[in-house]
């Protein structure tokens, strides 16, 4: 952190494009005073109430976890309430913000998700519980829940969607968040449903239409891999039957505890 | 401009947990037509933020025995005696609301408690587990067993997750980024509600038969606070300004562990996990002020134990207004396994690794006590005798049930949240089946909703939106934050009045009508100085300190003269009018007892 | 699905193929003609081993073709025609292959 | 565009695979000329190996080493658990496949100076 960063100017680059009135988008500069701590968010606030209040971008818990404010920064996708501004900064003092690529723009740095969305519903995101309900919790072990948690981490922010260059190339493919969330579902021992998932995944649009182009681990501001997830799901699909056999199995036990060795 | 209604069954107005659990029983109960609108995308909503846990007497683990209030926990035995109890968290929660709170409502709260943490569980909630395959636990501030059930640090996200996706599920509509603007009540009884669809701009009107507000909280009132941008408190001056009541509002908590100058929480798992707070000598002061329960103390008096060690110079930070939480004695691995987002934020914003530094924090405006009252099915009241507003239900933080009374205990909220979204599911739907009919509107109420924005974009005025927010939170932390007295608080009530009279003439600087989001500020920020004001007069009136209110004029807590809910009603002259409502206690089992930790 | 799987096969099988086909075939550099490829056609193996070659190639490069095609929005509903396009070309390419590896042969 | 070591190793594999498949079947033209008898295949095969269709071979090395390396590189990927490594790996396969085009490249450029002079 720079001592006394108070002389310091930082010229925000942003991306302006209202679709509406503009025929095509263009980068607008701003000066922003460097604050000790300022994050990207922060300048963006700088800017949107002191210097131009028509700048548009999605935000609101600050602190990433809820998922509005992914956006590409420097060329990467990231969530700009939790990039330091001091670190974008290029040699010559400047930082350049555009919109998530690939998805079309509603306004400056406002995407429209829509096909985002319709993936993850065409997943079938929620849980698919099985006949014999128990009075208590389902028991799982700590070891099961642990696989989860690379999965149930995810924000859905977007950032690894808009940077797979497969999305850029076709929007029919499923997607590296959905993907994630079909991961969850179907390693969950608590779902009824997994063959049907792994069916549903396995087309042209799923699964098999990933390029392993790994882009979606580096923008994924969480550090989730959803590529190994969509590894994981592409054997687990090869060997259907006997994985839904054993999640039948194991279905069998959800309310014993765990046996601790 | 397009003048069409839409017309559903039912409106939800938020998509947070309360909302949702609402949206998602009617739906399981049979109402076809429920529609959920919130300004920002449904899994954008403030209820996945919360980190620490949810509160139900589960009785998973209980602590190693021998081993004092910090001790390690264990998972219980199958068959073994048990620790916790439903009746032990409404004791906690009764105690922790410095007797505010209603005791019959606390205890539907904490019996539903159990419940609805299995059907969590039962609907896919990734919960941590112990060894044995249960629901894992921990200790949090104010509760004397562990029953703060978790996901790692990341309760809400999982709970907001599963509940949401529970709603699509059952074919629930959403409108995501739809801003409500204004409820229409006529006779007493709910009309529907106006919007703006952030996209288009378009202002319109929604009819429905029954309109449930959860729009929760509204920390965003003060400078350093824990809320996301989005708790402006719309609901509460929507409905206020629509003539509905507003009950407790002046109970405001402070959480004591906000990220030094940035405000972004902290959990309290840090310290149910074992996490120290020491001053600028190294003193881990907490000993001093509850010599019990140390760091678990509940929220009010942690932070109170801060400012004061903060008041008299033994803060940290270069203007000593902060305070170190220590989380270094608990080892990387735990830090790593328990509290990874902790670590993460930390890392992100302060620049700082738990792992091998102290966190700077300071107390943090989070939870809003306050709101529009309901009763336990989430039916609005209209005043001190119960009458209600036909067709207006509310739940999450912008109600007021009251089940937190003057301070709420961690953990709760999420419980709230749920088990009251969950019943006034079942109330709409009641209501619905019970035909419920959709009733005429007098005139057109988007119409001056229109000029409303017509003025913010066209009008001639030159105030800047932002100046006038910041204004009003400088004077509201300043004035009546933590600490309060009567001459703060007339100064914070004279400031408000001078900022309302100066948004008069406030103009927004985008002028397009395709997703503003300046207008959306200005509308919030009209909505922070409407219940701010209802906040001071409150607090202003209340001349005794009980939880989070805390007088340093009228230090003690006075049963006799204040064991009472503040109601406020928008006077003719737009000022509040305060009536008073009494607190249901039941006098044999939880009478009132000096509130020690 | 079955074009994934047969692009990695083939691709596993081209491993072993073409390091044998650029060792062999191009290695070291010499003038091409007729006669210096006759003379290791003439044990019938090496021409097993041209035809697997060629079968795989073709397997390998088709499914890759039809991929780089599908990748795109607007082809990705044609994709059952693309198959079938591919299947077409490649049993003609593999004809016309095959007849040109069996073609080397030595004069009577 | 979103521009990576991923999208680049991407374009590379692409546009190599794209290029070895149009060069294989302009490949099987030439030489199918053998059906026609040793003299059309070996007056086709001299016109297509001046030194400038050398150089085009070398070009064409190149792309098959790249290209086998990088499938390499993704079949690792697939069979076994190390997207972790995923930078390095590509990395790696970049440097061998150079290495490797160098290495065959020489004799082939030797050749064709030879052939020249
Ligand atoms: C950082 C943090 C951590 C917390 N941790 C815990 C914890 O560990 N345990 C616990 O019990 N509690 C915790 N809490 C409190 C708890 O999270 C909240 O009280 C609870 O989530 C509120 O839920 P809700 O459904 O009422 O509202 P929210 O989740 O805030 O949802 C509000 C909804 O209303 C919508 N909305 C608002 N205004 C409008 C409008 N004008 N038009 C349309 N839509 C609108 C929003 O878009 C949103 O969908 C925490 C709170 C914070 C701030
Ligand atoms: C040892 C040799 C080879 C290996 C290991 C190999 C490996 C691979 C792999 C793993 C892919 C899949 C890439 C993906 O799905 O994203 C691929 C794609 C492809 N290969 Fe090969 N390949 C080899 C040789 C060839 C040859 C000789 C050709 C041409 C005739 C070829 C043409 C293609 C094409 C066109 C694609 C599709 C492009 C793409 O998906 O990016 N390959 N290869
Ligand atoms: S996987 Fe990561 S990048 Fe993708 S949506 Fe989830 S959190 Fe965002
Ligand atoms: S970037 Fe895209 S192609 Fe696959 S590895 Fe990630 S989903
Ligand atoms: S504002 Fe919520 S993730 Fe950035």
């Amino acid at each position: 952190m720079s001592q006394n960063g108070s002389n310091n100017f930082v010229t925000v680059r942003i991306q302006r494009y209202n679709p509406e009135v503009d025929k095509k988008p263009r980068l607008q500069e701003y000066q922003v005073k460097l604050k000790a701590g300022m994050t990207v968010l922060d300048a963006l606030h700088e800017i949107k109430t002191h210097h131009d209040g028509s700048v548009t971008f999605r935000r609101s818990c600050r602190h990433g976890i809820c998922g509005s404010c992914a956006m590409n920064i420097n060329g990467r996708n990231t969530l700009a309430c939790e990039t330091p501004l001091k670190d974008e900064v290029d040699s010559r003092g400047r930082v350049t913000i555009r919109p998530l690529p690939y998805l079309p723009v509603i306004k400056d740095l406002v995407v429209d998700r829509t096909t985002f969305w319709e993936q993850y519903l065409r997943v079938k995101p929620w849980l698919v519980p099985p006949d014999n309900i128990p009075e208590k919790e389902f028991r799982m072990s700590p070891e099961e829940v642990e696989a989860l948690h690379s999965a149930e981490t995810c924000i859905m922010c977007g950032a690894c969607y808009s940077s797979c260059t497969v999305i850029g190339l076709n929007k029919r493919y499923i997607g590296p968040h959905a993907l994630l969330k079909a991961f969850l579902r179907v390693l969950d021992p608590r779902d009824a449903a997994p063959g049907e998932r792994l069916a549903d995944i396995a087309g042209a649009d799923g699964v098999y239409r990933c390029h392993t182009v790994f882009n979606c681990i580096d923008a994924c501001p969480k550090g989730l891999n959803p590529t190994q997830a969509i590894e994981t799901l592409r054997k687990l699909a090869q060997k259907r039957q006997k994985f839904e056999a054993a999640r039948r199995e194991r279905q069998q036990h959800l309310s014993e505890p765990i046996s601790v060795k | 401009m397009t003048n069409d209604v839409i017309i559903h069954d039912v409106v939800i107005v938020g998509a947070g947990l309360a909302g949702t659990w609402a949206a998602m029983t009617a739906a399981q109960q049979g109402v076809k037509d429920v529609a959920v609108l919130s300004k920002l995308h449904p899994l954008r909503s403030h209820s996945g933020a919360a980190q620490g846990g949810i509160a139900a007497a589960l009785n998973n683990v209980r602590p190693v025995a021998g081993t004092g209030p910090r001790g390690p926990l264990e998972q219980i035995p199958e068959g073994d005696e048990l620790v916790d109890s439903w009746e032990l968290h409404m004791f906690d929660t009764i105690k922790g609301s410095d007797w505010l709170g209603d005791q019959d409502k606390i205890e539907v709260m904490v019996k539903d408690a159990i419940d609805i943490l299995y059907q969590y569980e039962h609907m896919g909630c990734v919960f941590s587990r112990t060894p044995d395959g249960r629901i894992a636990q921990r200790r949090f501030g104010g509760h004397s067993a562990p029953r703060a059930n978790y996901s790692a640090d990341r309760t809400g996200h999982v709970l907001l997750h599963t509940i949401h996706e529970q709603a699509l599920k059952h074919g629930v509509k959403f409108y995501p980024e739809w801003y409500v603007m204004d409820l229409i009540i006529e006779d007493n009884s709910v009309r529907g509600v106006v919007t703006l669809e952030v996209l288009t701009g378009e202002i319109r009107t929604i009819r429905a038969k029954a309109v449930m507000f959860a729009t929760g909280g509204y920390g965003r009132a003060f400078k350093i606070t824990s809320n996301a941008f989005a708790n402006t408190g719309d609901g509460v001056a929507i409905a206020y300004d629509a003539g509905a009541p507003l009950m407790d509002m002046e109970f405001v908590q402070f959480h004591p562990t906000g990220l030094y100058r940035h405000g972004i929480l902290m959990s309290e798992a840090c310290r149910g996990e074992g996490g120290y707070l020491i001053n600028k000598d190294g003193d881990h002061f907490m000993k001093k002020y509850a010599p019990d329960k140390m760091e678990l103390a509940p929220r009010d008096l942690v932070s109170r134990s801060e400012q004061t060690e903060i008041n008299e110079g033994r803060g940290v930070m270069e203007d000593g207004q902060g305070i170190y939480l220590d989380l270094r004695h608990l080892g990387a691995e735990k830090i790593m396994k328990r509290l990874p987002q902790i670590r993460e934020l930390a890392i992100n914003f302060a620049g700082v690794d738990p792992i091998e530094e102290p966190i700077p924090i300071q107390p943090t405006a989070h939870y809003s006590m306050g709101g529009i009252p309901t009763d336990v099915d989430g039916q609005v009241i209209a005043d001190a005798e119960g009458t209600p507003i036909v067709g207006f239900f509310a739940g999450g933080e912008v109600a007021c049930v009251s089940v937190h009374g003057a301070n709420r205990l961690g953990t709760n909220s999420l419980l709230e949240a749920s088990v009251f979204g969950r019943r006034a599911g079942h109330a709409i739907a009641r209501f619905i089946k019970g035909g419920a009919e959709l009733l005429p509107l007098t005139g057109d109420p988007a119409e001056r909703n229109r000029r409303i924005v017509a003025e913010l974009m066209d009008g001639d005025g030159r105030e800047n939106v932002e100046d006038i927010a910041q204004e009003l939170k400088s004077t509201m932390t300043q004035n009546c934050g933590i600490y309060r007295n009567e001459a703060q608080l007339k100064k914070a009530l004279n400031d408000v009045k001078a900022l309302q009279e100066r948004f008069k003439s406030a103009r927004v600087m985008d002028r397009s009508k395709r997703f503003n989001t300046d207008v959306l500020a200005a509308l919030e920020t009209k909505h922070l100085l409407t219940f701010s004001e209802v906040i001071v007069a409150g607090a202003l009136n209340r001349t005794e300190s009980r939880g989070a209110h805390a007088r340093t004029d009228y230090p003690k807590r006075d049963d006799e003269a204040w064991m009472k809910h503040t109601i406020a009603h928008k006077s003719e002259d737009g000022t509040p009018r305060l009536s008073y409502k009494e607190v249901t206690v039941f006098w044999d089992r939880f009478p009132p007892q000096e509130r020690k930790y | 699905m079955r074009v994934f799987q047969m692009q990695r096969w083939s691709a596993i099988a081209l491993l072993f193929f073409l390091t044998i086909h650029m060792i062999v075939v191009h290695y070291p550099p010499f003038h091409i003609n007729f006669d210096n490829i006759l003379v290791r056609m003439q044990n019938p193996v090496w021409k097993v081993i041209d035809i697997l070659f060629l079968l795989t190639v073709l397997i390998h490069a088709l499914a890759g073709a039809y991929q780089v095609i599908t990748d795109f929005d607007r082809a990705f509903d044609y994709r059952k025609g693309l198959a079938w396009a591919a299947v077409v070309i490649g049993v003609v390419a593999f004809v016309f292959g095959a007849a040109t590896i069996w073609s080397f042969q030595p004069p009577v | 565009m979103y521009k990576s070591t991923g999208f680049i190793s991407f374009f590379l594999r692409r546009f190599t695979g794209v290029a070895l498949v149009l060069y294989l079947f302009l490949h099987l033209w030439v030489i199918g000329s053998a059906t026609a008898g040793p003299d059309v295949f070996n007056a086709r095969l001299d016109a297509v190996q001046g030194p400038v269709f050398k150089l085009f071979e070398i070009l064409l090395l190149a792309a098959v080493i790249y290209h086998a390396f990088d499938g390499i590189r993704l079949l690792i990927v697939h069979y076994f658990d190390v997207t972790e490594y995923r930078k390095s790996l590509f990395y790696a396969a970049f440097v061998v496949a150079a290495i490797l085009t160098i290495a065959g490249g020489i004799p082939l450029f030797l050749f064709m100076l030879q052939e020249m002079g």
